[in-house]
C-alpha cells in the first residue's frame, strides 16, 4: 500500500483539561502502539488535528518531546474544528498528522539564560520548549518566564503555574493587563512589555522566547532591544493559515519562505528578512 | 469620448474627485477599467460599444473606496446598479459623481441622483433583447430538458465565483458558500456543489438583479449564468411589478410583501 | 538527446487514436458548441480539434483533479477508522493533443507536488500518464510561452511531439521510452520522415524573465501593485485555468457516519485564502494577492523549486474578466 | 413501485401548522406516517436551501406550511415567505427541478383536518411520483464521479 502523507493517526483522547471557559487542552494517546514506538518531535513543531466530518486546524504540540507515549494540544473555540473538537469527550477519537515545521534549537541554548515571554493563548506553543528545557534543567542556566493574560481568567494551564510558581530554578512573573485581576491576584497588574521593562532582566548570555499576539510583539521587541537583546537572540513563532502542513497548498508562505516548512520558530534576525505577510 | 475625457480632466484638476473610473483599451484591443487619478492621463479614457463591464463592482471595493470622492462612467446598468448600491446603504451617493453614458454612446448631464433616477425612468428596463430570446426558448422546454440542459451547464464550473466577484450587487465580505458553521453548501466543484452555488446565487440576487449580465460575460467557462437571475428579474416584473435600480430608497423586492401579493400555488 | 522523428499521415493518426482508446482513456480536446475547447475523454476523432490555440481549462486536472478523495473514513463515537483511496486502480490515461505549454507544466506541477516529500496523490497519477504532445501552429495575443522559456515546438513533458506539415501530416517526434513503445507496437502507421518542415507558430518574446526575477527581488514594496490590481475583482478564474496553479484547500464532507476528506482546488486569489480564524488577514486587499500570485511564479519558484512557475499559455489573461494581462505586468514589471 | 413509501419532510411554523398537527392527533385523525416534522418559530425563518438540503439528505417530497396570510404571530412572517416561495419556485422551474414535489400550505391551528389532508395528499402524490432519483443521483454523482477518477 502505498504512503499516504495526508492519513491522519487515530489517536484517543485521554484527558481533557477545561483552561478557561473557551480554552481546552487535550492529552492524546495512539490507538495504534506501532505508531506511538515510531513516532518523535521536537519542541516547536505542529500538527492538523482533525475531528472527522469537521475537517483539520494546525496548532502546535504543547507537551514536550521528553514526556513520552501521548501528546497534548491546547486549543481555543474560534472556528467550525475547534469547536467541534471542544465537543469532544474523553475516548473520542481525533486524527492527528504531524509533527510538521522546523524546532526550537534547544541544543544551541545549553549553557544560557531562557528568558520565556508570552501573551494569552501563545503560552501553549511555548509550553513544549518550557518543559524540554525544565526537564533538562541542567543544561541551562536561569530560566525566567514572563506570562501575561487579559484576566486571571484567562491564564491557562494555571495548575502548572502554581508548579512553576513554587520551584526554585525557575522565576516566574504573571500579569494580567488592568482591571483583569481578581480582588486575590498576587501577580503583576500591567501589559506583558510594561512589566518586561520593569523586571529588566539582563541581556547577558541569553536567549529570549517571544510568543504572542501581534501587537504584544510590536511592543515587547522595543523593550528587548533596550534590554540590549540581539536579533539572533530572540525567537518567536509564526501562525498562517495551513492546510496541508508540508509546503503544498500554498497559503502560509510570507514571502517565498513556507511557515510549515522553515517555521513556525523564527529569530527575530530572520523575521526582519521577511516582507509584512503575516 | 471628448466630452468624457475633457469633464474627467475638470474633475481632477478641480479636485472635486480623486479618481475617474472608466474604462481603456488594453494592449488587446479589449475595453477594460481604468482609474484615473491624474489628470494627464485622463486622455486613455475610451467610452465605445467594447464597454461592457459593470464599473458600479469596484465602488464597494475596499482600495476603490479609500479613494474616497470619484466619479464613475456610467451606462444605464451601472447607474442601476448605484441605485441598488445607495438603497442598500453600500454606496453613498454624495461621494459619487456620475459621468452618464447615453444609449448612443454620448455624455449626459447627471447632476444629482434624482436626474440620474428620471433618466432611467425613461429607459427600457427590461432585459436585454439577445437575453430574453434565449430565455424564451428556455422556457419553452419541458422540465426534463431545462434540467439537463441546465446540469449540462453545472458541470463545467469550477466555483472561481468569477460570476459572484464580478456582480456589484454581491458585495458581502462573507459569502454564504464561506460560512462554514454550518458549511451550507459543497465546498467543491461538482454536480451538487455546482447546482446549489447556482441557487443560491440566483435567489439571492432575486429582485436585486439590474440585468447587466456581468456574470454571464465573466464566466471563464462560458456558463451563461446571466440567465438565471434575468429569468428572476422578469419574474420579480410579472409577480411584483417592480424593476431593480430604479431608485435609491427601494426595499429590495425580497424584504418587503404586498398583502395581495398573488400567487396560485399554495394551499 | 537524439530522438526519433517519423511521419504519420492523417488516416493513420485517426488509427493511432482508435488504436490507443481501446486500451487506454484518451483525453482529447473538442471544440464545444459555445466555442469552448474542452477536453473529453475519448470523444469520437472526428470530433477532436487539431487547431485550437488553447483550451478553456488547462490540463492539469488528470494529474490535480479539481476535486479528488484523500481518503474515506467512518466515524462513530466508539469506532473510526480509515480506508485509502486505491491510487493502483487509476487508469491509462493518454493525453493526446495538448500543447507543449501545457504539457511543460507537468515538471513545474512536480516540482510543487515532489519537493521535499512526495505527493503520490500527484505522482502516481503523473505515471498513467502518456503524453502525446501537438506542437502549435497557431498563436494569439496571448501567448508568450517564448519569454518563460517553452516553445511552440517544445518537446517538454510530451512522450511525443506531434507538428503538423503543411499537406495535414505530421511529424511524430518521440521523445521518451513511454513515446517510443508507441512506436514499437504501432510501426506500421509512422513513415519515414521526409523533408517536409512543420508549420510552426510564431510567439514573439515579450519579456525576459530572468529579468523579471531579478526585479521581483526588491519590488515587494513598490506601488505597482496597487496600480495595477485595482481593477482586479478577485475571482479565482486566473488561477482555475492556470495549468501550474496547484493550491488547494482540504475539506471533509460527511453522510451519516460515512465521510470523506477531499482537496480541492482553491486560489490565492480570494480574500479567505489565508484569513485567520482570529480575523486578522496578512494579506487583506487584493493588491497583495496579485502580488503573491506574481511574486510565486515568478520569484518565490524560481528560488526554492528551481523553475519558473509560468509556462506562458496566456490562459489567466484570456479568462480574466478585467483583462489583467499578465504577459503586460510582466513586461511592465521587467522595466520598474 | 408498489413498496415505495415515500420520505416526506415538512418544515413548519410553531404558531399555525405545528399546532394544527397537534390538533390532528389530539383529534385522532389518521395521516400518513411518512412525514417527518420540522418546527420553525415561522415560515419567514424557513430558507430555501433548507429544502435543498432535504432533498440532498434523501427527502423525496416536502411540505412547507405555516400561518394564513393576516394570522402570522409575528405579523409579516409569511407574507416574506410567501415572496420567497414565489421566486423559489419559479428559479426550480427554471432549471427544471420539480416543484410537483414541495406542497406549500397554509394550515392554521384550528385545520387539524386540512393538515392530515395535506399530508395524505402530498404523500400519495409523491408515492405515484416515485423516489426523487434526480436530485438523488445529483448528489451521490459526487463520490462516484471521483472514484473513477474523472
Amino acid at each position: 500500500m502505498s504512503e499516504n502523507i495526508y492519513k491522519p493517526y487515530l489517536m484517543e483522547i485521554d484527558n481533557i483539561i477545561e483552561e478557561t471557559p473557551d480554552v481546552r487542552t487535550f492529552r492524546l494517546k495512539f490507538k495504534n502502539l506501532e505508531e506511538a514506538e515510531n513516532f518523535s518531535f521536537k519542541a516547536g513543531q505542529f500538527g492538523e488535528y482533525s475531528v472527522f466530518g469537521e475537517g483539520e486546524s494546525t496548532f502546535c504540540v504543547a507537551s514536550s518531546p521528553t514526556r513520552k507515549g501521548y501528546i497534548e494540544c491546547t486549543f481555543r473555540k474560534a472556528g467550525r474544528v475547534t469547536n467541534a473538537l471542544a465537543n469532544l469527550e474523553i475516548g473520542d477519537t481525533v486524527g492527528f498528522r504531524g509533527p510538521y515545521g522546523n524546532t526550537f534549537p534547544i541544543e544551541e541554548w545549553e549553557g544560557k539564560n531562557l528568558l520565556y515571554i508570552a501573551g494569552g493563548i501563545a503560552l501553549p506553543p511555548m509550553r513544549c520548549v518550557i518543559w524540554n528545557t525544565i526537564d533538562l534543567r541542567e543544561k541551562y542556566k536561569d530560566i525566567t518566564i514572563l506570562y501575561g493574560a487579559r484576566t486571571v481568567n484567562d491564564l491557562v494551564y494555571k495548575h502548572e503555574l502554581d508548579e512553576w510558581k513554587n520551584r526554585p530554578d525557575i522565576k516566574l512573573i504573571t500579569t494580567v493587563d488592568p482591571g483583569g485581576q481578581t480582588p486575590d491576584w498576587k501577580g503583576e497588574i500591567g501589559f506583558v512589555p510594561t512589566v518586561l521593562e520593569k523586571v529588566s532582566p539582563s541581556s547577558d548570555n541569553t536567549i529570549a522566547i517571544l510568543c504572542g499576539p501581534p501587537v504584544m510583539i510590536k511592543f515587547t521587541m522595543p523593550v528587548l532591544k533596550k534590554l540590549g537583546f540581539q536579533d539572533k537572540d530572540i525567537f518567536t513563532t509564526l501562525e498562517n493559515r495551513m492546510k496541508c502542513g508540508f509546503g503544498k497548498c500554498g497559503r502560509c508562505n510570507v514571502g517565498k519562505v513556507f511557515v510549515c516548512k522553515d517555521g513556525p520558530v523564527f529569530s527575530y534576525e530572520q523575521i526582519l528578512e521577511l516582507p509584512e505577510e503575516y | 469620448m471628448n466630452n468624457l475625457i475633457s469633464r474627467a480632466k475638470e474633475l481632477l484638476e478641480s479636485k472635486t474627485v480623486n479618481v475617474v473610473i472608466g474604462y481603456e483599451a488594453g494592449p488587446t484591443g479589449l475595453a477594460r477599467p481604468a482609474f484615473i487619478t491624474d489628470s494627464a492621463k485622463a486622455d486613455k479614457l475610451i467610452y465605445d460599444e467594447r464597454c461592457v463591464q459593470n464599473l458600479a463592482v469596484y465602488l464597494t471595493k475596499a482600495e476603490v473606496k479609500n479613494f474616497g470622492k470619484m466619479a464613475i462612467v456610467a451606462r444605464l446598468p451601472v447607474m442601476r446598479s448605484i441605485m441598488m448600491l445607495i438603497s442598500e446603504q453600500q454606496v453613498i451617493g454624495d461621494n459619487l459623481i456620475i459621468l452618464g453614458i447615453s444609449e448612443d454612446n454620448s455624455l449626459l448631464d447627471i447632476a444629482s441622483i434624482s436626474v440620474m433616477q428620471g433618466y432611467i425612468d425613461k429607459c427600457d428596463l427590461g432585459n436585454p433583447s439577445k437575453d430574453r430570446e434565449i430565455l424564451a426558448e428556455l422556457n419553452k422546454m419541458t422540465p426534463e430538458e431545462k434540467f439537463s440542459w441546465w446540469q449540462n451547464q453545472f458541470s463545467k464550473c469550477i466555483k472561481c465565483y468569477a460570476c459572484r466577484q464580478a456582480c456589484p450587487m454581491c458585495y458581502c465580505i462573507r459569502c454564504t458558500v464561506e460560512v462554514n458553521q454550518p458549511q451550507w453548501i459543497p465546498v467543491q466543484a461538482n454536480a451538487h456543489g455546482n447546482t446549489e452555488w447556482h441557487i443560491l446565487r440566483a435567489m439571492h440576487l432575486a429582485g436585486r438583479c439590474i440585468s447587466c449580465g456581468e456574470c454571464g460575460r465573466a464566466c471563464p467557462v462560458g456558463i451563461p449564468c446571466h440567465l438565471l437571475t434575468m429569468q428572476l428579474a422578469d419574474q420579480v416584473w410579472n409577480y411584483f411589478h417592480v424593476h431593480a435600480g430604479t431608485s435609491d430608497k427601494m426595499n429590495s423586492v425580497l424584504s418587503t410583501y404586498e398583502p395581495n401579493d398573488k400567487e396560485s400555488f399554495i394551499i | 538527446m537524439e530522438t526519433t522523428r517519423k511521419l504519420i499521415r492523417k488516416h493513420s493518426l485517426e488509427l493511432l487514436y482508435k488504436k490507443l482508446s481501446a486500451s487506454n482513456k484518451v483525453y482529447a480536446p473538442v471544440t464545444a458548441t459555445d466555442k469552448q475547447v474542452e477536453y473529453k475523454y475519448n470523444p469520437p476523432f472526428s470530433d477532436v480539434t487539431f487547431d485550437h490555440i488553447r483550451s478553456t481549462l488547462s490540463v492539469k486536472n488528470l494529474v490535480f483533479p479539481k476535486v479528488e478523495n484523500l481518503f474515506i473514513f467512518s466515524n462513530s463515537k466508539t469506532e473510526s477508522s480509515i480506508t485509502d483511496v486505491n491510487l493502483n486502480l487509476l487508469p491509462n490515461v493518454v493525453l493526446w493533443g495538448s500543447h507543449p505549454c501545457d504539457n511543460a507544466a507537468f515538471d513545474i506541477l512536480r516540482s510543487i507536488f515532489c519537493w521535499d516529500i512526495n505527493d503520490e496523490f500527484f505522482s502516481k497519477r503523473l505515471e498513467k500518464v502518456t503524453v502525446i504532445g501537438l506542437a502549435c501552429h497557431t498563436s494569439d495575443d496571448y501567448c508568450f510561452c517564448t519569454s518563460t522559456g517553452n516553445a511552440p515546438n517544445s518537446v517538454k513533458g510530451s512522450d511525443i511531439l506531434l507538428s503538423k506539415l503543411s499537406g495535414g501530416d505530421y511529424i511524430a517526434e518521440f521523445i521518451t521510452a513511454k513515446g517510443s513503445s508507441i512506436l514499437a507496437s504501432s510501426p506500421e502507421l509512422f513513415e519515414n520522415e521526409t523533408e517536409e518542415k512543420a508549420v510552426i507558430a510564431v510567439v514573439n518574446t515579450k519579456f525576459s524573465h530572468e529579468q523579471v526575477t531579478e526585479k521581483l527581488q526588491t519590488a515587494f514594496e513598490h506601488p505597482f501593485w496597487v496600480e495595477n490590481s485595482l481593477r482586479c475583482i478577485g475571482c479565482g478564474a486566473c488561477t482555475y485555468v492556470c495549468p501550474t496553479c496547484a493550491c488547494f484547500d482540504i475539506q471533509d464532507e460527511t453522510k451519516g457516519k460515512e465521510g470523506r476528506r477531499y482537496r480541492s482546488w482553491d486560489s490565492c486569489g480570494f480574500g479567505l485564502f489565508t484569513l485567520h480564524t482570529s480575523g486578522h488577514n496578512p494579506r487583506h486587499v487584493q493588491s497583495q494577492r496579485w502580488r503573491q500570485r506574481i511574486m510565486h511564479k515568478f520569484s518565490y519558484m524560481p528560488d526554492r523549486n528551481e523553475s519558473l512557475g509560468c509556462v506562458g499559455c496566456g490562459r489567466c489573461s484570456s479568462a480574466c474578466p478585467v483583462d489583467m494581462n499578465i504577459s503586460e505586468q510582466l513586461e511592465a514589471l521587467q522595466n520598474i | 413501485m408498489s413498496d415505495f413509501e415515500p420520505k416526506v419532510v415538512a418544515f413548519v411554523c410553531n404558531w399555525c401548522t405545528y399546532a394544527g398537527a397537534d390538533l390532528t392527533g389530539t383529534s385522532r385523525l389518521k395521516y400518513a406516517s411518512n412525514v417527518k416534522i420540522i418546527r420553525f418559530p415561522c415560515t419567514g425563518r424557513i430558507d430555501f436551501m433548507l429544502l435543498l438540503k432535504a432533498f440532498a439528505n434523501g427527502a423525496d417530497g416536502i411540505i412547507v406550511s405555516g400561518c394564513h396570510p393576516n394570522d402570522c404571530h409575528y405579523t409579516s412572517g409569511n407574507f416574506h415567505a410567501k415572496r420567497r416561495w414565489i421566486m423559489f419556485k419559479e428559479l426550480m422551474d427554471f432549471m427544471g427541478i420539480d416543484m410537483n414535489r414541495v406542497t406549500f400550505s397554509w394550515v392554521s391551528a384550528a385545520e387539524g383536518a386540512k393538515w392530515a389532508e395535506v399530508v395524505n395528499e402530498t404523500v400519495t402524490r409523491i408515492r405515484e411520483m416515485g423516489p426523487y432519483v434526480s436530485y438523488k443521483e445529483l448528489v451521490n454523482k459526487t463520490i462516484e464521479e471521483e472514484v473513477k477518477n474523472e
